[in-house]
């Protein structure tokens, strides 16, 4: 989309294909990065206010003697920011200095690639691909490299820990992940993430928007599924233990520090955008209003699926600050004899339902 | 870090570890994750207690009996003069005694608060613990109105104790009372009764009986293990006779018995029994006067005396000899977390690091007064 | 059983191990060191005793006449009764051996006990100092103990009477 | 940092560029999990609901690397004295030592007979802010951590240092 009207606007002026797909690639790249640093300084500092007011707080409130954090704090995350930025990079003596110093960037490119496929609105999509929710999978799980990558070069025992758990926990749960986004594709019958929104339009049963979430029960069920293993997939608490803060002390972060250790941050947080893009895409009609036929511009578009993706993730922070830590073997217990058998069904099931209802 | 034997590994928890409830090492040797053996190192916070009891007079020791157990210094105090009541042979007046076990029963709430939080944090969640620390808060204050300290409070002295309660007192203890109980219901509803929490706690870390007393584990430890056992009922001190409370013990309600989530549960249950004393002791207290019975001199007989009395920790025993001389000549303190510490090993070989950290909370101990 | 129908049943056991001292109170019974795991393996099997649970071992130094004590506290939860043994350790050599087969604590316990006062235990399976790091020198709770003046490159400022910080 | 630590002259840009540098360094001094002992648990409550060290931004960490502040809240054995070093040298610059307590101060109520405490934590590493108290109140740390904000604030980074 964005990228495709840049090619052809660029070729009008300059006529070498390489170039003015450089140009065009690096020009769509730009407001990404900046999407996602955004999203990383509004989530932490929501994710510090949300946190402090459940727990009885009141979080960051800019308190300080001289120049301080703005009022409510809002300048918090800024100041944490810049401060991670100067601050010394250390990489230990026995490290792995070439891993050590790649892993951040690969864990950040597996999220940042992710990000480009999201349709923020009928106009507004990076680039739009034919098989869109498989990129996003595909790409989602290039992110663990990176983590195994960070995890054996820091040469300390909790790095390693944390990384091998982090690989098995992601690797299995990308299984019930892809086996429940199945079901949006068999309705839909495209991976285009466009068209499958546009499948989602209008109304089931007179009152509730045609969601697929709401379409038969099977696809209500998918969404769950599909929600908590992305939940896991990135790493958040209850399924935290890659990073268990009680176990692993940091997990497979452990050993590094300032802006290495932000990128893997900004990473985390991009991660959730970008599984909470693939749920509300997928499951919760995407850039469709939640009213149908009402408010449906492309502008309104855009603000209904921010808004869906913000639930989201308003969501995961709030299972993370209620719910205890789940051990590594109940984790697997729960992927493979829970999540993926039913994800399994549930395409049974949905068949069944298309062949007979719909 | 450690020696890599073939396929074992060797992996250091601590002394710097977010959950080793203080300077506690743990050299633990894993396979994968599965721990096949832990050798506790002990001693990162040894700040030499008795030889500090040896050079100071007896009412000096007072103090240094609060930063032992420091989550629960009202009852080191109450042990220490207990058993130094019993060797000079007096005893303290009624109002004392009543103000000692009000207090006593209030930090036994605030410590297993913080015991019960801190347990919910090792497993994972956050914010039970900062709801209980919350309302432990509010102990700390009524000890603070009480004593002018928050935490370490020198309040009670052989013979008496230092202040004598505030005029509303009462009212204010009472009003705690009553707020306090339904939160009791919070706490299980968003920690206690939590599937992940069940899980995680539940047939994990089985202490049977017979070794919970080959390895002199004491206290709520010991009940969760089945063992009606209480120094407050057993072996009473002070007038702990006159209450009426229960003493709860394990029942394996999710799992075994002796697990995990019975020495959390007893705890819980411990935390409205002292809540029931407490009620009683406000209703029946006398007035008079806290210095009445205080010795002018503190000059015990020659003489030994081991006295035990129920920290929220276990049987916190005190050792103390005399030899008629202004400063004891040795004072020993039987630590219950030291003890409960010492059964880690055999206790959680064969589960995974998750497992070992969780029983680790399980235990309750504090470094303060296992290294003393 | 009282304090001292335990020790009748000890004395009828083991006679002249278990010695007569009236300066001892009551609670009190003193054993000759080298009997001790005998007389501990008896006390916790007989059915009549059954002392399950070692409460506490407790060093002594009674300065600088008298010799190394070590009291043994023991309770039984079956009986609900409880004895107090004291055993006397020549000051130079003192070795005493181990009852940590018996009861499980006594491991830790007696590593204590030797971490503080240098009491040897014969027969235990990992004797070495529990509190201390394991390069300290001296035994801290003797009497005659002097702190070490440095540790590992850490100097020990030293405390004058009266002038405080040297 | 290293690279452009103290290397530029003093002038207009630099020193603003400096303030800016300093108001984000004092603004989130992320705090280092590190108690000891009883001032530990005045930590805790510090950082706990009523007292909430979150709102002058600061934040837990369990890694040393990711740390701005150590606390040293607790008293200071000879066993614990090498490991102490060794986690602050573990941190990365810029690093600050906060001592808090009497114990970690000077040896507190161990000072006289205790042969295995360390008299002072500034034995081994350096510090920035002593809070006195056994323990302090929470309120003393917020003051101290306050204290340390201000010091913070008034380094320039980027300045070269005259010689």
């Amino acid at each position: 989309m964005t990228v495709d009207y840049l090619i052809e606007w660029f070729s009008g002026l300059i006529n070498i294909p390489v170039i003015t797909f450089l140009l065009a690639v690096t020009i769509a790249g730009i407001p990404l990065f900046v999407l996602m640093a955004l999203n990383a300084t509004i989530a932490v500092y929501v994710e510090r206010k949300v946190s402090a007011f459940m727990m009885d707080r009141i979080g960051p409130m800019g308190q300080g003697p001289g120049l301080h954090a703005g009022k409510w704090g809002i300048l918090q995350t800024i100041a944490d920011a810049v401060k991670l930025l100067i601050k010394e990079d250390t990489i230990p003596a026995s490290a792995d200095k070439l891993l050590f110093k790649m892993a951040p960037f690969i864990i950040f490119i597996g999220a940042f690639l992710g990000i480009a496929a999201l349709p923020f609105s009928s106009v507004i999509q990076v680039v739009d691909f034919n098989v869109g929710v498989f990129y996003i999978i595909a790409v989602g799980s290039v992110g663990v490299i990176g983590i195994v990558m960070a995890g054996w070069a820091s040469n300390n025992k909790w790095s390693l820990y944390g990384a091998m758990r982090s690989a098995a926990q992601i690797i299995s749960y990308e299984i019930p992940a892809g086996l429940s986004i199945i079901i949006p594709i068999m309705m839909s019958g495209t991976m285009n993430l466009q068209s499958l929104i546009e499948f989602q339009s209008g109304t089931v049963w007179g009152i509730l928007p045609n969601w697929i979430i709401f379409n038969n029960p099977f696809s209500f069920l998918a969404f769950f599924i599909f929600f908590i293993s992305a939940v896991a997939e990135t790493n958040r608490t209850p399924f935290d233990i890659p990073e268990a803060e009680s176990e692993l002390v940091a997990g497979w972060m452990t050993e590094y520090s300032g802006f290495r250790w932000a990128v893997f941050f900004l990473s985390e947080y991009a991660n959730m955008f970008v599984v909470s893009g693939l749920a509300a895409a997928g499951f919760l009609g995407g850039w469709q209003s939640p009213i149908p036929g009402l408010f449906n511009s492309p502008i309104w578009g855009l603000f209904w699926f921010t808004g869906k993706i913000i639930f989201l993730i308003f969501v995961m922070m709030w299972f993370r600050w209620t719910f205890p830590r789940l051990r590594v073997d109940q984790l697997m217990h729960v992927c493979w004899k829970v999540f993926i058998p039913i994800a399994m069904l549930n395409i049974f099931g949905v068949g069944i339902w298309k062949l007979i209802i719909g | 870090m450690g020696v890599v034997q073939g396929d074992q590994m060797v992996l250091n928890i601590g002394p710097q570890h977010p959950s080793t409830h203080g300077v506690l090492r743990l050299e633990v040797t894993t396979d994968g994750e599965i721990v096949s053996k832990i050798t506790p190192h002990l001693g990162y916070l040894h700040r030499c207690f008795e030889k500090h009891a040896e050079n100071v007079t007896y009412e000096q020791v007072i103090p240094f009996t609060d930063r032992c157990d420091y989550l629960a210094s009202m009852n080191s105090n109450f042990g220490y003069v207990v058993a130094m009541e019993e060797l000079m042979g007096i005893e303290s007046c009624e109002r004392v005694q009543y103000i000692r076990v009000i207090m006593a029963e209030l930090n036994r709430i605030a410590s297993h608060l913080l015991a019960l939080g801190v347990y919910g944090l090792d497993i994972g969640a956050f914010t039970p613990f900062l709801y209980m620390l919350r309302d432990r808060e509010r102990i700390l204050d009524m000890f603070e109105y009480t004593c002018g300290a928050r935490l370490l409070y020198n309040y009670m002295w052989i013979g008496g104790v230092s202040h004598d309660l505030p005029k509303d007192f009462e009212k204010i203890c009472i009003e705690f009372l009553d707020y306090f109980e339904p939160q009791i219901d919070e706490y299980n509803n968003l920690l206690t009764y939590n599937k992940i929490f069940i899980e995680r706690t539940a047939d994990v870390g089985v202490i049977p009986a017979d070794v919970a007393i080959s390895y002199g584990v004491s206290g709520p430890n010991l009940r969760g293990s089945g063992v009606k056992w209480d120094v407050r009922k057993d072996e009473p001190y002070s007038i702990y006779d006159r209450f009426e409370f229960d003493v709860p013990t394990g029942t394996g309600e999710f799992g075994t018995l002796g697990d995990c989530f019975d020495r959390y549960w007893v705890r819980m249950l411990e935390v409205t029994e002292s809540v029931k004393i407490i009620r009683q002791a406000l209703k029946d207290i006398p007035q008079g006067d806290v210095f009445e019975t205080m010795p002018k001199k503190i000059r015990p007989p020659v003489g030994s005396i081991y006295r035990r009395t129920e920290s929220p920790r276990g049987d916190l025993g005190y050792y103390i000899v005399s030899d008629g001389k202004p400063s004891p000549t040795r004072v020993k303190m039987r630590s219950p977390a030291f003890t409960a510490l010492s059964c880690l090993d055999e206790v959680s070989s064969g589960w995974m690091i998750s497992d070992v950290l969780a029983i680790l909370g399980s235990l309750d101990i504090v470094l303060g007064e296992i290294d003393r | 059983m009282t304090s001292i129908e335990i020790k009748e049943a000890l004395k009828n056991q083991f006679g002249k191990s278990v010695m007569e001292n009236d300066e001892l109170p009551e609670n009190q019974v003193e054993v000759k060191g080298e009997e001790w795991l005998d007389i501990a393996t008896f006390m916790k099997n007989d059915p009549k005793l059954s002392f399950d649970q070692l409460e506490c071992i407790t060093g002594i130094d009674t300065g600088e006449e008298g010799p190394l004590q070590s009291h043994y506290n023991l309770h039984s939860m079956e009986h609900r009764h409880k004895i107090e043994i004291v055993i006397n350790h020549d000051k130079n050599e003192p070795k005493v051996p181990s009852i940590e087969k018996l009861w499980r604590i006594g491991d830790w316990f007696e590593r204590e006990t030797y971490d503080m006062f240098g009491i040897e235990y014969i027969g235990h399976r990992d004797l070495r100092r529990i509190l201390c790091p394991d390069d300290w020198e001296g035994w801290p709770l003797r009497k005659d103990y002097e702190p070490q003046e440095s540790f590992h490159g850490i100097v020990v400022p030293k405390i004058k009477e009266e002038e405080g910080w040297e | 940092m290293g690279v452009l630590e103290n290397k530029f002259q003093d002038n207009v840009v630099v020193a603003s560029l400096d303030k800016i540098l300093g108001w984000a360094r004092s603004t989130s001094p992320w705090y280092f999990q590190f108690g000891l002992a009883c001032c530990a648990i005045e930590m805790m409550a510090s950082a706990a609901s009523r007292h909430d060290l979150e709102r002058i931004g600061m934040m837990p960490r369990s890694s040393p690397r990711q740390a701005d502040v150590m606390i040293v809240a607790g008293t200071v054995t000879m066993k614990m004295a090498l490991r102490v070093k060794k986690l602050y040298e573990q941190m990365a610059d810029p690093k600050y030592v906060i001592s808090m307590g009497s114990c970690a101060t000077s040896g507190g109520p161990y000072w006289q007979h205790g042969y295995h405490v360390l008299k002072g934590v500034d034995l081994v590493v350096p510090v920035d802010v002593y809070v006195p108290g056994c323990p302090p109140r929470p309120e003393a740390l917020i003051e101290g951590l306050l204290k340390l904000q201000e010091k913070i604030q008034t380094e320039r980074p980027l300045t070269r240092k005259l010689a």
